[in-house]
């Protein structure tokens, strides 16, 4: 049976891929289209490491097809950046020391972004909760937290 | 994987007859945050995936006869931002809104956690204690069904070859009533329920408990309504002794097994647990405190 | 200022003050890691590259007796097939012993099957076709015929008279005389000081408990992944990612058959190792599969396989017995450790002997280890291996003892914390530590004195670990414009590069943000010992300050050229020759010298190759309060406070990482993590929906407090840190949940049907 | 005479169960050699994944650390890192 031709929006720019039905958008977002920023931790959705928006939802990029990306606006780690200007939450990221080895970070930082757009003023508790479904195994969360909350007041100019 | 084919029906008639014509060799896509882990696992091997995501019906929510109706494929996220169901169901959105992450939240769908069958799926026993029940479409023409006779046992339904859920109904609230859904995981968020518990009364003027559905995950081999836990509720003030009768009886209905999540034990005794925590918060949700 | 003679004199270093070390810079690498751009080990693709997949045992423990691969081969889109024959064989004696005691002869079995599988997910052969999913395919087409053996699971069942025996050629080392017969138990290992018979006779009081843990992983996020390449003539590239690209070199070429120089490998970022990737799995499987489809292969793991098939830490039990006078003083210490090595000898039960008792002044200690075979995947470093196991039977029976004799667990810990001179437990005396000073730190923290509710507890326990120095190399080349690089051979797990440039600068006098640190491949930097044992900072840093004074010297050099003048005029200040005679000649920048560099000699720069010495041991002290439902046995933890002995921190926001990654490993451990296996030795939470890692929501902050005792091994003073932060929390979570419900826990991990199993007195 | 101490197993394999030794040597691998005559096959076993602690430092890969009369040398299990 032939592949699947997909025509998509990624980060603002049209992109298009062939994909068989059973391909994961994570594997096509990876192996199709290089766009390595989103990681591969488990494939079965409790990492979050693959963290990306499907029409304005955050979702795990393992746990939806490819095909269903036809039409879709999607945003990935690739798209958070604007040219060399770093995202509010990338900044703090580095200057809290939010990483350590680095491999969940573009999944926290998608899924931070997409907190505080649904919610700029978040308590601890709500960011701990929203950030639930990404793993991290070297810093704690701690510092990430942190790095999220500091992030909000920035923009919230506060 | 053999080559497996994809269809987007945007009708209830056009997904009746993919389903058809695919002789039992198909799934139904919604959220599909069950579907792909057994797709990738090779638990299932599908012919046919159809998307209903594309089916107006499915993705609405509105009122009828007072109640609600949700589409099948309404993700938890976007019934989590109904404040009407949640003002009036707060215990069936809690179900769904513990489903996983936010990121399986922006997926998963109650159509899809029903029907995969899991015993400890969350948002059945809030369900089945709301007396929810399902429109169903096939290629016989559709149906209606309680949800608690949906699942018949681990991963098995007793829906017909063709058959898929369209909706829910929620039924109306009756004056002076609440609904709470409670769970026991190990962590704090990401985990199946090893013991889930869902419960609906309702009061008369006096607070005597007229109406009682209590409804449990993961202790049997599928989500149970226990008739007897409601009826030690029915006509008293759902005070602490009539909760230790009901706690009792939901004990008794627990049919567990032990597995990498819990024992036979455990889930038994905090099942009862759950159960008189989740009718305390329903009580005060009925006596609007 | 870095000058020669600073190297390896004892400095003290109180009131000096640093002009880079110590400040919270931004690391060099973050920028890529916050934009998705930097590249782990499933990043890389290489022209004509295939794929390849593993088939792995279903079985815990068989025979293999044939393997037909004739229809996976005839499968369109497969290119090659190998199995544990396509491997050279290895003397079952060839043991490596370079930074950790290496069985090649076990490594090579583990990498892939020959004759017997040992446990569930043993790789049995492997495939590389064109796509993914025509390796899939073909996979399930190889059939494997086993004869399927009774599985031995844990250590009582191996070490019962009748258990199946796993190993021919096994006999328990370290019992004298040698046994003929072969057996489970690999080799019992012994530690006395003292005499602990006449320390137990002359106690007062005497406390004694047994307690157990179970099989847990590193869990690092990232699944190890690999893609190799390797031409007609042998020669061969490697991208991986790893806790050291000489150890997959060695390990990889070993195992293959291979000349070290034919193989060279290209360290990709590393997403998380903790241990876990301080040995090898898919590299020589991959590299035999590239030669014989004379392709490319690349090669990533499944989390299921991960967790299967690669090591995990050893479960065991831990009796330890305390003898102590009525005022508090200990006088007799004993310990005896059981832990599962999984399929082949290892398990680190002999550092689990060294470290339980080390933070305490015990004259009279007897520690005896029992490595045990059982049918579970070889056990891999995890984290300070061997210690937490250790430290959680000797802290909690210290917290009995405290009981017993009423009085405050923190005071009797102060009573016999070991200091300078105090003899360890395996015989060494310590040399200047901070363990007293991580005790005082914790007594005046706030969290010690504050308020408990209801259900609530609070836990204190202290760990220790050695830390290690080893061989690293480091080179230091100054650019034409006066920036700098500094390479060396150590892939950055938790910020190491940003500590590598502090220390440069610190040393060349120049701003960090022109230094650009970065981690060489094989064939740019001489060999360098693997990420691990909290080396890094300490002997790769030590590397690089003796390079970067290297390079100094050179700079001083050209100047002396430059001002024509004789090199002893010249000393190096604040990033500048400055001629010590004349005041004619202007101080020279390094950029000014560095663009002179051609007629003064040629390109300027700095190395140093060193096995470094002087590692000085790490101490920590955890405190944490936790509330217990006693009516479902769910744990909350409420606070967390994490203190430890640092020497010098170089780089504060990753020392401070440090501690609250491996406070959050160590509660992970405690609370729910466990390796559940069914009768038949099958894993059955092979994913991180039931392999339970904390998440974000089931944490409060972890507050850290660093003390700074410096270490008189390094010219700055730095101690390694990365590993004592997983030593107390087992014990500390384990005594505030025993305080929280009133009666003793003593069988991690404490998740919910467990504790309510304990609180309902079953 | 230095101070030598072997580790429990080793010392009852080879010197019935006596640890502690007095040896003249320059360097660990003199002090090696030294014992090899004592007791023969001893150096083998002292390579095969020991460390060795001469007066409180400890060198996974002994060879040729000094030795001093008054110094105390261990033998004990190579340490690995995580």
């Amino acid at each position: 049976m032939a592949k699947h031709h997909v025509t998509t929006t990624i980060n603002g720019d049209p992109a298009e891929f062939l994909c068989e039905t059973q391909q994961t958008l994570l594997d096509c977002l990876r192996d199709e289209l290089g766009l390595t920023g989103s990681k591969e931790g488990c494939a079965s959705g409790d990492c979050g490491a693959c963290s990306v928006m499907l029409d304005g939802r955050l979702v795990c990029a393992c746990l939806v097809l490819g095909v269903e990306a036809e039409g879709a606006t999607i945003e990935t780690i690739e798209g958070v950046a604007q040219g060399d200007e770093l995202h509010p939450l990338q900044k703090h990221f580095l200057e809290d020391a939010a990483l350590q080895c680095g491999v969940c970070t573009p999944g926290f930082i998608v899924a931070a972004k997409a907190l505080l757009e649904h919610n700029p003023d978040p308590t601890e508790t709500e960011a701990r909760y929203w950030l639930a479904g990404n793993l991290c195994r070297c810093t704690g969360y701690d510092k990430i937290i942190k790095a999220v909350m500091n992030a909000a007041a920035e923009m919230r100019g506060a | 994987m053999s080559e497996i084919q994809f269809a987007t029906p945007q009708t209830v008639k056009e997904a009746v007859k993919c389903l058809a014509g695919a002789k039992g060799k198909a799934r139904v896509l919604a959220g599909g945050t069950d579907l792909l882990v057994q797709l990738r696992a090779g638990f299932v091997r599908p012919g046919l995936i159809v998307d209903i995501k594309h089916i107006p019906e499915l993705r609405k929510v509105k009122r009828e006869d007072g109640g609600f109706r949700i589409g099948a494929a309404v993700s938890g996220a976007e019934l989590g931002a109904n404040a009407a169901v949640k003002k009036a169901w707060p215990g069936v959105v809690e179900g769904l809104e513990l489903i996983g992450s936010t990121q399986i939240q922006g997926r998963a769908s109650l159509g899809g956690n029903l029907c995969n069958g899991s015993p400890a799926a969350d948002s059945v026993p809030a369900l089945i204690a709301a007396a929810a029940t399902c429109h169903i479409a096939g290629p016989k023409g559709t149906r209606e069904a309680k949800v608690e006779d949906i699942v018949s046992g681990p991963g098995k339904t007793t829906l017909k070859p063709g058959e898929f859920v369209v909706s829910f109904f929620l039924p109306k609230r009756p004056k002076r009533s609440g609904d709470a859904y409670l769970r026991l995981i190990p962590r704090t968020e990401m985990d199946i329920a090893v013991v889930g518990a869902g419960v609906s009364l309702a009061l008369d003027s006096k607070g005597v408990c007229t109406e009682a559905r209590v409804a449990l995950g993961a202790v049997a081999p599928k989500a149970v309504l226990v008739k007897a836990a409601g009826k030690a509720l029915v006509g008293t003030k759902v005070d602490d002794a009539a909760l230790e009768a009901m706690a009792a009886a939901c004990r008794d209905a627990c049919k567990p097994i032990d597995d990498k999540r819990g024992t036979v034990a455990y889930r038994t005794k905090v099942a009862g647990v759950l159960a008189q925590r989740a009718a305390r918060i329903a009580l005060a949700r009925a006596t609007g405190e | 200022m870095g000058n020669e003679e600073d190297i390896g004199k004892i400095i003290d270093y109180s009131g000096r003050e640093f002009q880079y070390i110590g400040k919270r810079t931004i690391r060099p690498d973050g920028v890529d890691k916050v934009t998705g751009r930097a590249n782990f080990g499933a990043d890389f693709t290489v022209n004509g590259m295939i794929h390849g997949r593993v088939v792995r045992s279903p079985h815990a423990h068989a025979k293999i007796k044939k393997i037909n691969v004739d229809k996976a081969l005839k499968l369109d889109g497969v290119k090659a097939v190998i199995t544990g024959k396509d491997f050279p064989e290895i003397d079952i004696n060839d043991k490596a012993v370079g930074e950790v005691v290496v069985s090649y002869y076990d490594m090579a079995h583990n990498i892939i099957a020959r004759d017997k599988v040992y446990y569930d997910g043993h790789a049995v052969a492997a495939v590389a076709a064109t796509t993914p999913d025509i390796a899939e395919k073909a996979a399930k087409l190889i059939e494997v015929e086993y004869d399927v053996l009774k599985p031995v699971m844990t250590a009582a069942q191996a070490m019962k008279k009748n258990a199946p025996v796993l190993h021919k050629h096994i006999h328990t080392a370290g019992v004298e005389p040698a046994p003929e017969k072969p057996s489970n138990v690999a080799s019992r290992t012994e530690f006395k000081l003292g005499d602990p018979a006449a320390g137990f006779a002359d106690a007062d009081v005497i406390v004694e408990r047994e307690f157990s843990t179970q099989t847990v992983h590193q869990g690092y996020i990232e699944p190890h992944a690999c893609c190799a390449s390797i031409s007609a003539d042998g020669n061969t590239n490697i991208w991986c990612s790893s806790q050291g690209q000489f150890m997959v070199r060695a390990y990889t070429a070993k195992i293959c058959g291979m000349e070290t120089s034919k193989v060279k490998v290209i360290p990709a970022e590393i997403g998380g190792g903790f241990g876990g990737k301080t040995v090898v799995y898919l590299e020589p499987l991959a590299v035999m599969l590239a030669k014989k489809a004379g392709r490319p292969v690349k090669m990533v793991m499944t989390r299921d396989e991960v967790l299967r098939a690669t090591g995990p830490t050893s479960g065991g039990t831990a009796r330890a017995r305390i003898g102590a006078k009525k005022d508090g003083t200990i006088v007799a210490g004993e310990l005896e450790l059981v832990y599962e090595a999984g399929a082949y000898p290892g398990s680190p039960v002999a550092l689990g002997c060294m470290t339980g008792f080390a933070p305490y002044d015990i004259k009279n200690v007897s520690c005896v280890g029992w490595d045990v075979l059982v049918n579970r995947p070889k056990a891999a470093a995890y984290r300070a291996p061997g210690a937490p196991v250790a430290a959680f039977g000797v802290e909690c029976t210290l917290d009995v003892l405290a009981e017993e004799l009423g009085m405050c667990p923190l005071e009797l810990r102060m009573k016999n914390a070991a200091v300078e001179g105090t003899q360890a437990p395996y015989g060494v005396k310590f040399n200047r530590i901070g363990y007293k000073e991580t005790l005082e730190a914790a007594k005046a923290h706030p969290h010690w004195s504050a308020p408990l509710g209801p259900n609530q507890g609070r836990g204190i326990a202290s760990g220790f670990w050695f830390n290690i120095g080893g061989t690293s190399s480091a080179e230091v080349m100054v650019n034409e414009d006066g920036t700098v690089i500094v390479a060396t051979g150590n892939p950055d797990i938790g910020g190491s590069r940003a500590s590598m440039a502090l220390m440069a600068a610190e040393v060349l006098g120049i701003d960090v943000a022109r230094i650009k640190p970065l981690v060489a491949d094989t064939e740019s930097v001489p060999f360098s010992m693997l990420t691990g044992g909290s080396r890094v900072t300490f002997a790769t840093g030590k590397a690089v300050i003796e390079a970067a004074q290297d390079a100094v010297n050179d700079l001083k050099r050209r100047a002396a050229k430059i001002w024509d003048v004789d090199v002893d005029q010249v000393e190096w200040e604040n990033g500048q020759a400055v001629c010590i005679e004349s005041t004619q000649h202007k101080p020279l920048s390094i950029a000014a010298i560095a663009a002179k560099a051609d007629k003064t000699g040629g390109a300027i720069s700095g190395r140093a190759n060193i096995n470094a010495t002087g590692a000085g041991p790490g101490f920590g002290t955890h405190i944490c309060d936790v509330e217990v439902d006693p009516e479902t046995g769910y744990v909350t933890v409420l606070r967390y406070t994490a203190i430890q002995d640092v020497g010098k921190a170089i780089h504060p926001s990753y020392v401070e990482g440090q501690l609250q990654g491996g406070a959050v490993q160590g509660i992970g451990w405690a609370l729910n993590e466990e390796y559940v296996y069914s009768e038949d030795g099958r894993l059955l939470n092979t994913g991180f929906l039931d392999y339970r890692m904390p998440v974000a929501s089931d944490l409060p902050m972890i507050d850290t407090v660093v003390v700074e005792v410096p270490n008189p091994g390094h010219p700055y003073g730095v101690r390694g840190v990365g590993e004592t932060p997983i030593v107390p929390p087992l014990a500390a979570v384990a005594n505030a949940v025993s305080h929280a419900i009133g009666k003793r826990v003593t069988d991690l991990p404490l998740s919910p049907p467990r504790l309510l199993a304990v609180i309902d007195g079953k | 005479m230095a101070k030598v101490v072997l580790p429990l197993e080793v010392a009852r394999a080879f010197a019935d169960g006596e640890t502690d030794h007095a040896v003249e040597a320059r360097d660990v691998r003199a002090l090696v050699r030294a014992l090899e005559e004592r007791f023969p096959g001893i150096a083998e076993r002292l390579s095969r994944g020991t460390a060795v602690a001469v007066d409180g430092e400890i060198y996974q890969d002994w060879f040729l650390e000094e030795v001093r009369p008054d110094s105390e040398v261990r033998f004990l299990p190579a340490i690995e890192g995580g």
